[in-house]
């Protein structure tokens, strides 16, 4: 209906040619973005494309290094969040940016609460606020504290400070991560409301139901890199998955996989999991079994519990249900160390956070896990740490100016090896890789996956996430999928290509409702 | 010369190549300087600076006087470094638990009465009661941090208001003499050895901490935490444990401290032993360079910290400044030290310098270790 | 939050309720006793009302009640003289050195009506105000060892020690070891700057040094009366003066303890008939030890037996006589050649 | 006393339902229940010490004035997410330089006093602000040289004690402002009329203000955000950096203000002046519900913090200990009660099971809109 209606609109907010760079990374090169008013543009992509970045340079937290934005034909140079906010760009990000320790009202007035005689007027702010609250149709009480809240609400009131603010512009920033499906049609339902008085919305989301309920057009990014624009109505939910992915298989030289199930008949699973579920529902129960030397890739998109089910498989995230076997064994993974001592090794997904020590070395960085292992007093002699050190380095070329450099002046591919090493030394039989090759360049990319074989073919198993679709089918002998926080589906051998893995994950086009 | 000591033995932060701009980028290069400038200044007006004289059996002299009066401090430090790492937090009951073991130590000794030349029990056991005593300290303090999650500052405070008191209470309330001469062994001179035992008690405790963190892996797990706890955590390490044994060493190590300024004097004077240490120990560790964030130390760093700070007093002393106007030379020369040092303050002198020589550098410029 | 403040003043009003139920209740009971006890009153004339009980209730507001051996002494003696067994109530209140929570702790006392309040300051200066409210409540104030600048009708009387002829006592004895030819090379280890102690006994010090021309002055510093603070500055001395030194003029025992520690350490010979000249004050229990030993020349005494003297003086009060306005305790000196074991055995602290 | 104690902690036991009341308004709750409790029962145990009285409730104010605005300055930097402890060392550097300015010798009107000491603490609280904030140096050890700075300027100036000997400096110090109706009668038949001095009534005015500024201010709520999460108070358009610095600045002001009362309450310049008042400070706001992390607090529960200081004092040594040093471990302990109270509040707030604590009846935020 409205749907179309503004499609005619004439751009209002255009980036041209935007370039930004990291140490070791690009991550945008040459992106052009335009923004309508009274639209509702998706920005999709997967990890390491560049949405955040894009959104980042244009909401002024990044500088740009290169490229122009021009705003109803106008070029401006946006230096700061509030610069934007004064341009009319207001943003709600994934995390709620939102004081805890204040009120409803406040934080949505926070900055501009109204006077009287130069004091804050409570009850005139509490009484707007109740107002907007309404208007919006979130419950929640003005007076209240914002953390006695869900995170849902709380991520539904940032929105609505985000409106409240003179906005023609708004970025959402994965809203919707944390909320249920009826608080996602309230959200749209007020994103409509928004759209239909010409506010341009940019959204980024990695719920492909929630794109074709609500959006407009869709821009995808894929490594830094423009897609494409398309209207919603003409590409296809297995059209946009695969340019997401990325479609052409890059060319690198042939990995063999043996996909052959029936060799692991009648073997003991390695790692047997029954009902297994994690805390706060970050992932529903699920049964799962691994075999000695497959590889075995965990598929869905971001957000759809891939590595959440890791994680609590792991003992990272406290399982709470369910009964765990490790060679045939009932065993209890209560924290890492005991998954560690079961011989487990998990690389994480986000290396700046749960990865790397920064101001470590090298040696210091691949030796921890290992001497966390042996324990406090049996310290490995320092011959043997540089020997170690020295042995990995060699063996996934580590970049690296010496054993003793602090590992945050590493690129991040280098970082990343170094992790790998810290795992690989512990010799592990079980190993979890989550996303081991994202933001690194592609001949890193291809070791790490020729690494990931090798150690396959050397009888250790391997659960492996990536968000690069190929990566997956090159190395992969089983691929469980998720959607949605359940796991929807394994696919075996003659299943495992791409158009049915990109299938199983969007869900199917006829499937209906939202998430 | 002591410096050069532990420059061998470097502690992590001393390991980067020694490179002219690393070098300036070392926050410890600020202290270090200003350590020289206090020896040379003393070299200037004091010509018998490096004299060494053998009295009664003890070198004397300036730089002996230095090494004695910095070692109370240096053995705290060592203490206040690993807490300081390990939790982001400082513990300000050092000085009162130095009290507490010092009392718990003469209580043993004396029995209940004021002076003694005889010893109750034996001497050695109990040196040992007064480091359980500490310990004990320590451990309140641990877990009160660590399991109770109270921010360290507020967690020792508990003790610091209390512990004197708790001295007290020990020792019946009165000061207690210990005149029997084997009492000073700890404080002042094992008979036949011509260096003070304070000396040879902190350098062996720095030793001892040293191999502590190299040759168990502490000193890696205590960065660990306090690096990344959330990435420590997923290797197996636990932080509850290794926060808790931070404060407990560091109570044993004021333990340490308390008996040997207490055997340097000759009584237990609970409201005296370790009077305001604290302060001095974490600006000591805050000269060494060392970030009081917590993650990585160096206790090569601390130990010139310690001396830096010991220095200044001992020169101001020796320059007829009175004790109590101290502070405020003190203060002034550690907000020096601690602005030059910061990473802003080197910031504007960077844009400042390009700014005269106009050379045009990229905003990232800084950071030149891409890849 | 609005309501929330609402609930605080409701509580606020609460607690007003009962302290005016409490308060009309006070007079309820204390009436009969009151008016029998008022006729009691007109006979013995001086006798305060009591609350019930006859203890006679004395809030001692001490500066710092574990400072040192000599201040636990006086203490110590407050507490066994005005015991609950004598017929007193000893309401201590110990300041800890912080000026203004004296202050409060005998604003403290006036509020709760105490009969007599003993004082001993830790601030020579700013007590009139408050020892104006206590005249005005009819409180007796006795101040204890340390003197106070305030106009003397705002105390009954002073009992304590007097300073400034300690300081002579151990200067007279500096000139019987001296010759008018000998160089005597003095070094001063001063008290907390600005307590009545280290005031008198500087100053004694000072005057003499004035009137002896061969008397020098090598260094004076605060050692804070303590041990190792004193320590410190004395072995920094040693390092500047050397051997020029003959006499420590140690302003407590525990400081003189610390430069005896720090010059036997520099290998001086200490105290005896050759050794430096060690003067020290207070002649504690440990220390008059070390006078018999040889190791302190002079210790001039500051008796910290203040308990009997305070109650002396309320007797004399309750009695309606009025006791001199200054008390001093009585006070030795004690020199090395001349004491003995049996008196070192006879002290009490 | 010790049955009023058991009724406050059966009644904290979880019900299991969302009460509408924060964690700032939970610990001001117990902060006001405890210094009521230990007011009541103080009443009731020491009948002979006439806690009942007027005289003695408005004297915990007039006692503590200066350690009000000490506090207070203390919540200020707490509620950002710092801290500033050279409050005690510059109450005593201003007392020491009224004091030295005031002292017989001199002739400057004793007016002078006021705008002096307002700018002492202004100069420490810019200095440590900017190092603070614009140069990210952290807050502790910039105040702990502070600390030192002021302490040994105290001796620098005088190393000595001062008496103030100026009229008019003299006759506000003993002021008082008798408050009619609320009097009761000593035992010796004279009226005990309750009163303020000006330092208090300064201190309840500062304390309005400050109640106001961090109520209905942008900079007062400014404070509260930056204390929250720095991160989105800068996304909301908070001047972090600024806010901080102003922050530091107001508790030198406050502090310098504090070292006024401290003078008019104690009218004298000594070396020992504020020694450690800023452990109490802290303890003080702690107890009132100030959270060192940041962003929680009140400057109402800060003056209750101050009057339970205040009134610990009162009542410790009543209790007839004999020892000295029990006065000590016991205000340790309740500091101990509280830290560990507050910090059961916080994880528990934190892992979201954190709500009720307060049975129906107490509760004052019931009406929630659905």
């Amino acid at each position: 209906m409205s749907k179309t209606k503004n499609l005619q609109n004439p751009p209002s907010v255009i980036m041209t040619g935007i370039g930004k760079s990291f140490p070791g990374v690009r991550a945008l090169n040459q992106v052009d973005f335009k923004l309508r008013r009274g639209e509702i543009h998706a920005l999709m992509g997967e990890n390491g494309a560049g949405k955040s970045t894009l959104v980042k340079v244009l909401t002024g937290v990044y500088p740009m290094d290169e490229g122009k934005v021009r705003l109803d034909g106008v070029p401006v140079v946006i230096r700061s969040p509030q610069d934007a906010q004064k341009h009319g760009i207001s943003t709600v990000y994934q995390e709620v940016n939102l004081c805890p320790n204040l009120s409803v009202a406040e934080n949505l007035f926070l900055g501009r609460e109204p006077r009287s005689m130069g004091l804050i007027d409570w009850r005139k702010m509490n009484l707007k606020a109740s107002e907007l609250l309404q208007k919006l149709n979130i419950s929640a009480n003005p007076t209240a504290q914002l953390d006695s809240y869900s995170i849902a609400i709380q991520q539904m009131i940032a929105i609505a400070r985000a409106i409240n603010t003179e906005c023609a512009f708004l970025i959402l920033d994965e809203p919707t991560s944390s909320l249920d499906a009826d608080e996602v049609n309230k959200i749209f339902t007020l994103m409509r409301q928004l759209r239909d008085n010409g506010v341009g919305i940019i959204f980024i989301t990695h719920f492909l139901e929630q794109v074709y309920e609500i959006c407009d057009r869709i821009t995808v990014l894929r490594n830094g890199e423009l897609v494409g624009e398309y209207e919603v109505d003409k590409l296809s939910r297995f059209e946009l998955v695969t340019k997401m992915m990325g479609k052409e298989i890059e060319n690198l030289s042939e990995l063999s996989v043996d996909r052959d199930e029936s060799r692991f008949q009648g073997e003991e699973p390695i790692i047997e999991a029954r009902a297994l579920s994690s805390g706060s529902k970050k992932v529903a129960p699920f049964d799962l079994k691994m075999y000695r030397g497959e590889v075995v890739g965990f598929s869905g998109l971001l957000g759809s519990g891939r590595s959440e089910l890791v994680r609590t498989v792991y003992g990272a995230d406290k399982p709470v249900q369910g009964q765990f076997f490790i060679r045939g064994k009932n065993v209890r993974i209560r924290k890492p160390l005991d998954a560690m001592k079961q011989g487990m090794a998990y690389l994480p997904e986000d290396r700046k956070v749960d990865g790397i020590f920064p101001e470590l070395s090298v040696r210091e960085n691949i030796i921890i896990a290992l001497q966390a292992k042996t324990g406090m007093f049996k310290r490995i002699r320092r011959k043997e740490m540089e020997k170690y050190a020295d042995q990995y380095i060699d063996l996934l070329n580590i970049k690296t100016a010496n054993i003793e450099t602090p590992i945050k002046s590493l690129s991040g591919g280098n970082q990343q090896k170094v992790i790998l090493a810290r795992w690989l030394l512990t010799n592990p039989e079980f190993m979890i890789l989550d996303e081991p090759t994202r933001g690194i360049d592609v001949g890193t990319k291809t070791e790490i996956q020729r690494l990931i074989l090798k150690l396959a073919s050397e009888n250790k198993s391997i659960a492996f996430i990536s968000s690069e679709m190929d990566e997956m089918i090159r190395t992969c002998s089983r691929m469980v999928v998720m959607r949605d926080r359940h796991k929807v589906g394994e696919l075996t051998q003659g299943n495992l290509d791409q158009s049915t893995i990109i299938r199983t994950i969007a869900g199917g086009d006829n499937e209906d409702g939202a998430v | 010369m002591k410096m050069g000591l532990f420059n061998d033995r470097k502690g992590p932060a001393m390991l980067s190549p020694s490179a002219g701009k690393k070098l300036l980028n070392n926050r410890l290069i600020f202290s270090l300087l200003v350590l020289m400038v206090v020896v040379v200044q003393n070299i200037i007006t004091t010509p018998n600076f490096f004299e060494i004289t053998m009295t009664n059996g003890l070198l004397s002299g300036y730089i002996p006087n230095i090494l004695d009066e910095a070692s109370e401090l240096i053995i705290v430090t060592m203490g206040m470094t690993l807490v300081i790492a390990a939790s982001g937090g400082v513990d300000l009951s050092v000085g009162p638990i130095m009290a507490i073991a010092a009392s718990f130590c003469g209580l043993l000794l004396n029995g209940s009465e004021y002076r003694t030349d005889v010893y109750h029990s034996p001497y050695f056991l109990a040196i040992l009661f007064g480091l359980v005593g500490a310990a004990l300290c320590g451990a309140f303090n641990g877990f009160l941090v660590s399991r109770l999650k109270i921010q360290p500052m507020i967690a020792t405070l508990i003790l610091f208001t209390a512990g004197r008191s708790i001295a007290k209470q020990i020792t019946h309330g009165q000061t207690i003499y210990i005149m029997n001469p084997t009492y000073k062994w700890l404080g002042v001179q094992i008979p036949g050895i011509p260096i003070r035992t304070t000396i040879l008690v902190s350098i062996a405790i720095v030793i001892l901490v040293v191999l502590l963190v190299k040759l168990t892996s502490l000193g890696l797990y205590i960065q660990s935490v306090g690096i990344n706890g959330s990435a420590a955590r997923l290797v197996g390490l636990n932080s509850r444990v290794i926060k808790f044994m931070a404060f407990v060493i560091c109570g044993i190590l004021a333990g340490v401290a308390g008996l040997v300024s207490s055997s340097s004097v000759g009584s237990v004077n609970s409201g005296e032993l370790g009077l305001s240490i604290e302060m001095d120990a974490i600006l000591a560790v805050a000269l060494g360079g060392n970030n009081l964030g917590g993650g990585k130390f160096s206790i090569a760093g601390s130990v010139i910290g310690a001396y830096t700070i010991q220095a200044i007093t001992t020169t101001l002393y020796a320059m007829n400044v009175r004790a109590d106007q101290l502070n405020v030379f003190k203060a002034i020369i550690i907000i020096v030290i601690i602005v030059a040092s910061s990473e802003v303050f080197k910031e504007k002198v960077n844009r400042l310098f390009r700014h005269i020589t106009k050379k045009n550098v990229p905003v990232g410029g800084l950071s030149d270790e891409r890849q | 939050m609005r309501k929330l403040l609402k609930g605080i003043s409701i509580l606020c009003v609460f607690v007003l309720l009962i302290m005016a139920t409490a308060c009309t209740e006070k007079p309820a009971e204390t009436n009969a006793p009151a008016a029998t006890t008022k006729e009691a009153a007109a006979e013995t004339t001086a006798e305060p009302v009591d609350t019930g009980d006859d203890l006679i209730v004395v809030g001692f507001a001490q500066c710092k009640a574990d400072e040192s051996d000599w201040r636990m002494a006086n203490t110590a003696s407050m507490q066994e003289t005005l015991s609950e067994a004598n017929g007193y109530k000893l309401i201590l209140a110990d300041s800890n050195n912080d000026a203004a929570k004296q202050v409060a702790d005998v604003q403290g006392f006036i509020d709760q009506e105490v009969d007599y309040i003993v004082i001993a300051a830790v601030n020579m200066d700013g007590w009139d105000t408050v020892l104006s409210s206590a005249k005005e409540a009819g409180i007796p104030v006795i101040l204890m060892d340390r003197t106070i600048n305030a106009s003397a009708d705002l105390y009954t009387c002073w009992v304590g020690s007097d300073f400034k002829a300690e300081g002579v006592k151990a200067t007279d004895w500096i000139s019987t070891r001296f010759t008018a030819d000998d160089e005597v090379n003095i070094v001063n280890l001063q008290g907390q700057l600005g307590a009545s102690a280290q005031i008198g006994r500087s100053e004694a010090l000072e005057d003499a040094i004035a009137a002896n021309s061969n008397w020098t002055l090598l260094a004076q510093q605060t050692g804070e009366w303590s041990t190792d603070t004193a320590k410190e500055i004395m072995a920094s001395w040693i390092q500047q003066h050397g051997d020029k030194i003959n006499v420590v003029y140690a302003e407590n025992d525990n400081m003189a303890d610390g430069a005896i520690q720090a010059l036997e350490e520099a290998g001086m010979k200490v105290g005896g008939d050759d050794g430096v000249a060690i003067i020290s004050f207070d002649a504690n229990r440990a220390y008059l030890q070390m006078t018999l030993e040889g190791k302190i020349n002079c210790n001039v005494e500051c008796n910290p037996l203040h308990g009997p003297k305070v109650a002396e003086i309320i007797q004399t009060i309750e009695s309606g006589g009025s006791p001199a306005k200054v008390e001093v305790v009585e006070e030795a000196a004690f020199y090395y050649d001349t004491i003995t074991q049996a008196i070192v055995d006879a002290r009490a602290y | 006393m010790r049955d009023s104690k058991k009724t406050t902690i059966s009644a904290s036991s979880p019900l299991g339902k969302r009460s509408g009341l924060s964690n700032t308004g939970i610990l001001l709750l117990i902060t006001v229940s405890l210094f009521v409790i230990l007011y009541v029962s103080s009443t009731i145990l020491f009948k002979d010490s006439n806690f009942a009285k007027y005289s003695v409730f408005f004297n915990l104010i007039n006692n503590k004035a200066y350690l009000l605005m000490l506090a207070l300055g203390l919540t200020v930097v707490l509620i950002t997410g710092s801290i500033d402890i050279s409050v005690g060392s510059v109450t005593g550097l201003v007392s020491m330089v009224i004091a030295t300015m005031l002292s017989s010798q001199s002739n400057i009107s004793a007016i002078w006093a006021i705008p002096i000491s307002l700018l002492i603490g202004v100069a420490f609280g810019i200095v440590q602000g900017y190092l603070v904030s614009y140069m990210e140096i952290q807050p502790f050890i910039v105040t702990l040289s502070g600390l030192f700075f002021a302490r040994g300027m105290i001796s620098v100036i005088n190393p000595k004690s001062v008496p103030i000997s100026d009229k008019l400096f003299m006759s506000w110090s003993s002021a008082k402002v008798y408050i009619p109706f609320l009097y009761n009668e000593r035992k010796n038949g004279t009226m005990d009329v309750a009163y303020l001095t000006p330092a208090a009534i300064t201190a309840i005015a500062v304390l309005i203000i400050m109640i106001i500024v961090m109520k209905k201010t942008k900079f007062g709520r400014s404070l509260y955000s930056v204390g929250g999460n720095p991160q989105s108070a800068l996304l909301m358009g908070v001047n972090v950096k600024r806010i901080k610095f102003m922050a530091h600045v107001l508790c030198g002001l406050l502090a310098g203000i504090g070292g006024l009362l401290y003078t008019l309450f104690a009218p004298s310049g000594n070396p020992q002046n504020g020694y450690g008042y800023e452990i109490d400070a802290i303890s003080s706001s702690v107890i009132g519900g100030v959270m060192l992390s940041g962003g929680v607090g009140l400057p109402i529960g800060t003056l209750f913090g101050v009057l339970i200081n205040s009134l610990i004092e009162r009542v410790v040594p009543l209790l007839g200990i004999v020892d000295a040093s029990w006065p000590r471990i016991i205000s340790s302990a309740f500091l101990f009660v509280f830290i560990v109270l507050q910090s059961l509040f916080a994880s528990a707030g934190h892992k979201g099971s954190f709500k009720p604590v307060l049975p129906q009846w107490m509760r004052f935020n019931l009406k929630k809109k659905n």
